[in-house]
């Protein structure tokens, strides 16, 4: 019994100086704040911030490197948790932002050029004469942003175009980066009025294949009382384009639009988003047992 | 708008296809497994037959029933599910009770296939599965073993072998026609051989895996032989007997389980030969045709990723 | 939360055997039998019992950097204290059992437990969450072995209820034991997407 | 350095107060422990040779050398006179070992009951061993002549029906048995008694 | 003989009885041509006339702004009616030239015959296939006077001239090489004469045994010159498993046959090389099959660039049956195109139309692992691993998987029972695999 | 000789660790999803494996055994463990830190690892002398190695099979689990 209480204390003793030995002898230091930053992050390693994931992400705020801002996943409340562990100010951090797709031409509204067959691959099929569809400008509606987004907020509607579901967007950029028509643009969730058609051709050249096109009538631009949406230039032609700082969310152009390609959306409440925030990555790398937590 | 019917096809090379696809290639299979078909209702009856069926209906029903649940799209004309369920029958004594052959067959398509997704995608034999489940599960009923024609209990010419229980063992020629006591389609190697040129004339199958599998058992038993002093006919009693050319020619050949480049293939057919031999001198039965081939499917995806082939004008040629 | 939610928390939201995938060694390896599997669920909830406690107790004296060594001797000596007064009055289960009674000590849901909730909270807590979480990983361990019990022996808790030739040995094998707790996983998981508890 | 002492001596405490909780239930359960131990034995021994009253382990004085199967040789005595064997053995099986005790009868020279203690043998196969029905196969044979394994019903008197498709099992068990068997014989056997004066 | 051939590869049935026997017809001349200003790879020409310009047939209306490009010629005489974008047979859309046919067919100033083609020097040779517009016309359409231009360090030793066609259907060079043996001939021994290589090799697939014969005896005046037999097989035509067929020599991964000494010409481009050489014509017209299930009259043709497919359809005696697919080029390689009123170009060897196939449909099976796509493939490359890997966006391990080593010869598609259109993802994933090293140059 | 042969061949194939006795589970669902973390994780569990089971060895033979507290192996050896894997990933963070970087992420898991201390009770259990003790423990982190890495292989493959929604994750890799372990039921009754 003694021998037994005296040999135990004899290794637990030996063992802790050991370790207490090592641990200073031995020590990297590791800024705390790191951890706890990473207990906020979203977790789905989704890269939007070009970092190699969330761990990198998390050292790279500690050492000053990068802007909070830089994770779209996170949004609001991330940026409100990074500053109080950072303790800077919160007030500087921009509006969300959320995907928008910028055609409306459906299987209804625009005329086809070819049947495709083969792989459903956007830019596969962009390859033959620009796609199946008449419109060079349009959504290809093979899906490929669909598949990339990594948070599920993107389904293939029954009219062949991708519907975005808000609530689940991240405005991570994914989508954007992968349409190779550039069709998707990260718009501030309050933006209601959105142009939705970058068709640069003469009127008389977009509306016979695509009913929704801009003919570029200008009725929005004469209409609009803040000044807010210009028939511009925009690559080889011209297009209508809303001036978000100043649309005012008043929807005149839409309602004015002969073709109903500028649309007024319903809003989408900036606290719901917060609320329902970010799912986490399903699979559980970590299984919470506490060993892997630094001494 | 309307929908424009009058439209040309747009599409990516080749425009044209050979006539193989996968509905086919099983018919093909279905056809080559008709001969040991033939010879084990012939020699084991009405009681080969309730299995034979038995594995069949369920794994049929089973397909079914798992692609119906998981909401995928039911191909009728797609026969894997009835080749999975045939080869099991084959290699399972012609006196099991038919629960347990449907039983067994239920798990090969429901367990080995379809969780795993389907046609394609499962990484271990199904039908060899659904053997070892079943003698795992019931290895009194599994080791029963009838005598062909007659039906009376006797045992294997392997278990004569390893159990070496003084009864003489079969004559090579009895080996080759099929009239000794074993699984239903295993007995008769003409009957396989037949089945397997078939589809090796077909171009299913690539002659390195049975090549290399039958070769190495056969060189390693003409070394053991050699030893024990049994000369060739011992090499050639381990060729023809157990389930050695039903597993070489339609498992160890199985297009979804098995290495896709032709090194993988031929080392995969040496380890399925080393095994075998292994387990039927060493191991604790007597024959291990399933459990080797077993083990290499879960080598494969190993071997698959370290024999990859040279690239076309990328260096030393090697392969 | 509330005494009774720490309690409830650990027998479905936070089940350790299946929702949280941990014990999972001694889920498949003494899940023979319902008795083998409830034994083990008792021994486990007695230790976790006492170590939660214990280290609860402890909380504020223990330094950060020998945390672990010092859990890990508590949580042993529990460990050898149960193996020893198991071994002197239920022999049979202790034989059963085997090695998988010293190797709750490495049982990562004790240490887990110790790590996340004893270490931050008091006794009253602690002590509810060890029942749960107890309570919670018995049921699943006598969940399992029912099912290989009953499939692979065709009794339960020895009682023949199968005649002996239709129960399928694979189940009481170690490749029953998987096939078991992967199925049951995949249940639960079809299960919680339908009710999202 | 401070800090290190400390974390030393804390972690000191910790062991030493596990190692004074453990010590304690040790001091508690070990009689207990032993005690089922022991009892354990004798359960088999009087299920192995019913009749003895005391066992004597006399290993050292009838295994000179190691033997490759005999374990240990237990001398049974009724009445104060020895009166049956019981030998420990341990045999390989098919999955590992397989230790059985069995029990002779110095007077009849037969076999009085085989008992398989310990075994890791398939369950629903191998582990049959452990049933009565398949030990109670050996009770009453005779010593003189070496057991084997039949796979169907007996036709000899020295044939053991093998537990269906556990052949290797059966065989490991009568290995044990045919050990001890020839010990037996060979030590005890009815020319030879058991030299008196070994009573301690 | 022992044929010749390489690894790999798939037997493909030709249909190639439907055209090979007839003498090629010389297709009419329609009233408009359309001329794209690409025509070839490498930059568009900029066009030098305007709309209302008259041109004479074989002036140069297109020049070249870049090394790796080739002008154009008009094809006719007669008006520019318009410049337009139009549908290119590439799959694509590019601007053209039409010109309004004046039926004078009144030759270009420029054009005439060489007096003694004998003694031009390799560099003038070469300026001369410059100015005659003439690029590889197996299909690849690559400016023929950028492969003949010496590279620093290398050297060649032989010239391969292609007339293996292994495309199913098309008899194009078939016909060339029974009609214009001496064309080839002359061609290639310019040809060998502009790079400075003593060796010269015909390679003939073993089914058309009545060209080789003709070519032999029409190259028995040059030893230099040797005619190879090979083996009928899929993609035998393919540059670098030609070289390796006829030379036993790996191009290397990434390298231009140049790097072993080899360059490797289509026996169309030799003789247009022989004419623009003697008699000065650049290239303007070129052998085309017509043929397919859905053409009533199979036909070779001799045709102008810029004939539109219609036009050749519509002398073939129009279509049978319900049109699925119009293919520019043979069916294993070809693109299809969504309208027939598309212009013939400088590499259009063949216009292939077929019928929908009939009988089982042609659904995609997941991959059942069965490997012929692994042991058909002539690169040696395994379609199955990369597909799975594009198919989940792997683009750096599909580079590693040697994507880029694949020549797209689509044997893989072929033999596949799962009907997976491997080569699709293939080709999406050397796309990415780009876009990624365009990126990550632009980067740095 | 041949006694170190059967207790190699018995731990790596017939008895493996992992698929047979059920020893090191968590690991071996958690780390098996890649092969490169597999081989990590299998040589870090190695290393740690055959350096307990060398000290442990000792511990008992010098220490527990001569003093008669056999009952205090279970605490004495997880002290041990522990405070072993814990002095080796400071030692490995600070003198390699390549190495740290491969196996490093690893370490901390082996504390709660069952095999380590189970491997570390059966050399005590079969009352191995040195050697079998060492060639018992090296041939059971074969053994796991060997798992672990054909299970990420198999893994690896299955990345873009079309698994069912349920069954994805630890419920598909327990039924790769069994069904190795019912092909390595072929080797039972070996040797």
């Amino acid at each position: 019994m003694l021998i037994a209480v005296i040999s135990l204390a004899v290794m637990g003793g030996l063992f802790g100086i050991i370790l207490g030995i090592a641990g200073k002898k031995f020590a990297v230091e590791v800024d705390p704040r790191v951890e706890e930053l990473l207990n906020f992050m979203p977790g789905a390693n989704c890269g939007a911030c070009g970092m190699a994931g969330c761990g990198a992400f998390a050292e790279a705020i500690v050492a000053g490197e990068v802007n909070p801002r830089l994770c779209a996943p996170g949004g609001a409340s991330l940026y409100e948790k990074i500053a109080a562990i950072m303790g800077t100010d919160v007030s500087s951090y921009e509006e969300r932002k959320v995907a928008q797709l910028l055609c409306q031409g459906g299987f209804e509204q625009s005329k086809m050029l070819y049947e495709y067959k083969g792989v459903h691959d956007c830019h596969l099929a962009l390859a033959n004469f620009k796609g199946p569809k008449a419109c060079n400008y349009g959504c290809v509606r093979m899906g490929n942003c669909s598949r990339v987004c990594p948070f599920g907020a993107i389904q293939m509607g029954s009219d062949g175009l991708p519907v975005i579901n808000f609530y689940l967007c991240t405005g991570c950029n994914k989508c954007v980066v992968e349409c190779p028509q550039q069709i998707l643009q990260l718009v501030g969730v309050s933006r209601q009025v959105h142009v939705r058609c970058l068709n640069t051709d003469k009127g008389k050249d977009a509306r016979p294949i695509c009913t929704t096109a801009c003919i570029k009538c200008k009725l929005c631009e004469k209409n609009c009382p803040e000044d807010a949406v210009h028939v511009v230039p925009f690559g080889n032609g011209t297009v209508a384009l809303v001036d978000y700082e100043k649309c005012t969310n008043c929807g005149i152009c839409a309602a004015k639009c002969p073709t109903k390609a500028i649309q007024k959306n319903a809003a989408i409440s900036e606290e719901v988003l917060r609320e329902i925030g970010i799912p986490k990555d399903e699979e559980p790398g970590c299984q919470s047992c506490g060993v892997c937590k630094p001494l | 708008m309307t929908t424009q019917n009058d439209l040309l096809l747009v599409t990516s090379s080749p425009h044209i296809h050979s006539p193989d696809n996968v509905p086919n290639a099983m018919r093909d299979v279905l056809l080559a497994l008709l001969p040991a078909l033939l010879c084990g209702l012939y020699f084991f009856g009405l009681p080969a037959l309730g299995v034979i069926v038995s594995c069949v209906v369920s794994a049929y029903v089973s397909e079914l029933l798992c692609l119906k649940a998981m909401g995928k799209e039911v191909r009728i004309t797609e026969q894997s599910a009835a080749v999975t369920g045939l080869l099991l029958s084959f290699c399972l004594p012609p006196a099991l009770p038919i629960w347990m052959a449907a039983l067994g067959s239920a798990f090969a398509i429901v367990i080995v296939k379809h969780l795993f997704g389907g046609l394609g995608q499962n990484v271990f034999n199904p039908a060899l599965i659904g053997r070892a489940f079943l003698l795992a599960s019931f290895p009194v009923a599994m080791t029963h073993w009838s005598k062909p024609l007659d039906g009376v209990t006797t045992a294997t010419p392997l278990g004569i072998l390893k159990e070496a229980t003084g009864q003489p063992l079969p004559h090579l020629s009895e080996l080759f026609i099929g009239t000794v006591a074993g699984s239903i389609g295993e007995t008769s190697a003409i009957a396989i051989l037949i089945g397997g040129c078939y589809l090796l004339y077909r171009g299913h199958i690539d002659w390195r895996t049975p090549v290399s599998f039958l070769g190495t058992v056969f060189l390693l038993t003409a070394v053991v032989g050699t030893i024990k002093g049994g000369g060739i006919q011992y090499p050639l009693f381990h060729l023809l007997s157990g389930g050695l050319l039903m597993g070489a020619f339609f498992m160890a050949t199985d297009w979804v389980t098995t290495p896709v480049t032709k090194l993988g293939r031929i080392l995969f057919g040496c380890g399925c030969g080393s095994l075998v031999v292994l387990i039927r001198l060493k191991g604790g039965y007597p024959e291990g045709v399933a459990y080797s081939i077993l083990l290499m499917n879960v080598v494969t995806p190993l071997i698959d990723r370290y024999t990859k082939q040279r690239v076309f004008g990328g260096g030393q040629s090697n392969g | 939360m509330s005494l009774m939610q720490e309690f409830t928390k650990g027998i479905i939201k936070e089940n350790p055997l299946f929702r949280l995938v941990l014990g999972t060694c001694p889920a498949l390896a003494v899940t023979t039998s319902v008795e083998n599997g409830l034994g083990m669920g008792a021994a486990f909830t007695g230790v976790l019992l006492a170590s939660n406690i214990a280290i609860s107790l402890m909380r504020s004296i223990i330094p950060a950097s020998v945390r672990i060594p010092a859990y890990v001797v508590i949580i042993a000596s529990f460990v050898t204290m149960t193996d020893q007064l198991m071994h002197a009055f239920t022999p049979s289960l202790y034989k059963a059992l085997g090695i998988f009674i010293p190797l709750i000590v490495v049982n990562c849901i004790i240490l887990g437990r110790a790590e996340a909730f004893a270490s931050r909270n008091s006794v009253l807590p602690s002590i509810m969450d060890a029942l749960g979480m107890g309570l919670g990983f018995t049921i699943a361990l006598g969940l399992v072995s029912a099912f290989r019990e009953v499939l692979g022996a065709g009794s339960f808790l020895g009682i023949q209820i199968l005649p002996e030739s239709i129960p399928a040995i694979l189940m009481i094998l170690p490749p029953g034991g998987f096939i078991t707790l992967g199925c049951l996983l995949a249940l639960l998981n079809k299960l919680q997407k339908k009710y999202a508890w | 350095m401070g800090d290190i002492i400390k974390l030393g001596l804390f972690l000191m405490m910790v062991a030493a107060v596990a190692g004074l909780g453990v010590g304690y239930v040790n001091i508690k359960a070990a009689p207990l422990i032993e005690k089922q131990i022991l009892e354990e034995k004798i359960r088999s021994f009087k299920e192995v040779y019913p009749e003895g009253d005391k066992v004597e382990n006399e290993t050292a004085k009838y295994l000179t050398a190691p033997d490759k199967i005999l374990k240990e040789v237990n001398i049974a005595y009724k009445n104060g006179t020895p009166a049956g064997v019981l030998y420990l053995a341990e045999t390989k099986g098919y999955a590992g070992p397989v230790t059985i005790l069995a029990g002779f009868d110095q007077a009849s020279g037969k076999i009085t009951a085989v008992k398989v203690l310990n075994q890791t043998e398939t369950p629903g196969l191998g582990a049959k061993a452990k049933d009565p029905a398949f030990q109670n196969r050996y009770k009453g044979k005779d010593s003189a002549v070496a057991l084997e394994v039949s796979k169907t019903p007996p036709t000899k008197e020295n044939q053991i029906q093998a537990i269906t498709a556990s052949t290797i099992t059966s065989k490991a068990v009568t290995k044990g048995v045919n050990a001890a068997r020839e010990h037996f014989v060979a030590t005890f056997g009815a020319t030879k008694q058991v030299k008196t004066g070994t009573v301690q | 003989m022992s044929k010749a051939t390489f690894k790999g590869g798939i037997h493909v049935t030709g249909h190639k009885e439907l055209t090979s026997q007839a003498t090629t017809t010389v297709a009419a001349v329609p009233d408009k041509l359309y001329i794209p200003l690409s025509q070839h790879i490498g930059a568009a020409c900029a066009p030098l006339v305007h709309v209302g310009d008259r041109v004479k047939k074989g002036q140069c209306i297109g020049d070249v702004k870049n090394f790796v490009s080739s002008p154009i010629h008009a094809t006719v005489s007669g008006s520019v009616a318009a410049i337009e974008v139009m549908e290119h047979p590439g799959g694509s859309f590019v601007p053209c030239i039409v010109i309004e046919n004046d039926r004078l067919e009144e030759w270009h100033e420029s054009i005439k015959a060489h007096p003694d083609p004998a003694q031009l020097s390799p560099d003038e040779i070469r300026a001369i296939v410059l100015e005659a517009g003439i690029v590889g016309m197996g299909g690849a359409t690559f400016p023929s006077h950028v492969k003949y231009s010496p590279v620093e360090g290398k050297s060649a030793d032989t010239v391969i001239l292609n007339g293996v066609e292994c495309e199913p259907y098309l008899t194009s060079d078939h016909r060339l090489m029974l009609e214009k043996s001496d064309r080839i001939v002359a061609g290639l021994g310019y040809i060998m004469k502009c790079v400075g290589c003593r060796r010269g090799v015909i390679a003939i697939e073993d089914n058309k045994m009545d060209a080789v014969a003709v070519l032999q005896e029409a190259a028995r005046s040059n030893p230099a010159i040797s005619v190879v037999v090979m083996k009928e097989k899929y993609p035998q035509g393919s540059e670098k498993q030609l070289i390796y067929a006829c030379t036993g020599r790996e191009v290397p991964v990434g390298g231009l046959p140049i790097a072993v000494g080899v360059i490797v010409n289509n026996v169309g481009t030799a003789a247009a090389v022989a004419d623009a050489v003697e008699f000065g014509i650049p290239l303007i017209e070129r052998y085309v099959t017509v043929s397919g299930d859905a053409v009533q009259k199979p036909t070779n043709y001799l045709a102008r660039v810029g004939t539109l497919f219609s036009e050749l359809i519509a002398q073939s005696g129009g279509t049978v049956g319900e049109v699925e697919r119009v293919i520019s080029g043979g069916p294993m390689m070809g693109k299809t195109v969504f309208s027939p009123d598309v212009p013939i170009v400088k590499g259009s060897s063949g216009i292939v139309v077929l019928t929908k196939p009939t009988g089982q449909s042609r659904t995609e099976y997941p991959c059942v692992r069965c490997a012929k796509c692994v042991d058909v493939c002539p690169a040696f490359l395994e379609p199955t691993s990369i597909v799975k890997l594009a198919k989940r966006n792997k683009w750096d391990e599909a580079e590693t998987a040697n994507v880029m080593s694949c020549i797209e010869c689509g044997s893989c598609v072929y033999v596949c029972p799962a009907q997976i259109p491997l080569v699709q993802y293939i080709r999406r994933a050397k796309q990415a695999v780009l876009a990624g090293k365009a990126k990550a140059a632009a980067v740095k | 000789m041949q006694e170190y042969l059967i207790i190699i061949v018995s731990a790596v194939l017939i008895n493996n660790i992992v698929l047979s006795q059920f020893l090191g589970i968590c690991p071996f669902l958690g780390v098996s999803k890649k092969l490169s973390s597999s081989l990590g994780m299998g040589g870090a569990v190695s290393f740690v494996l055959v350096l307990s089971g060398a000290i442990t060895w000792v511990v008992r033979h010098y220490i527990l055994v001569p003093f008669d507290i056999g009952y205090m192996q279970t605490v004495a050896f997880i002290l041990i463990i522990a405070s072993l894997v814990q002095f080796v990933e400071m030692v490995m963070r600070k003198f390699t830190p390549p190495l740290y970087k491969a196996l490093g992420i690893y370490l901390p898991l082996i504390t709660t690892n069952c095999a380590v201390l189970g491997v570390a009770i059966i050399n005590v259990q079969k009352d191995f002398s040195f050697g079998k003790a060492m060639t018992h423990s090296l041939a059971h982190s074969a053994g796991f190695t060997l798992a672990l890495v054909l299970m990420s292989g198999i893994r690896e493959r299955m990345e873009d099979a079309d698994i069912p929604e349920s069954m994805q994750g630890t419920p598909i890799a327990l039924v790769i689990a069994a069904l190795m372990s019912i092909s390595f039921l072929g080797f039972s009754g070996l040797i």
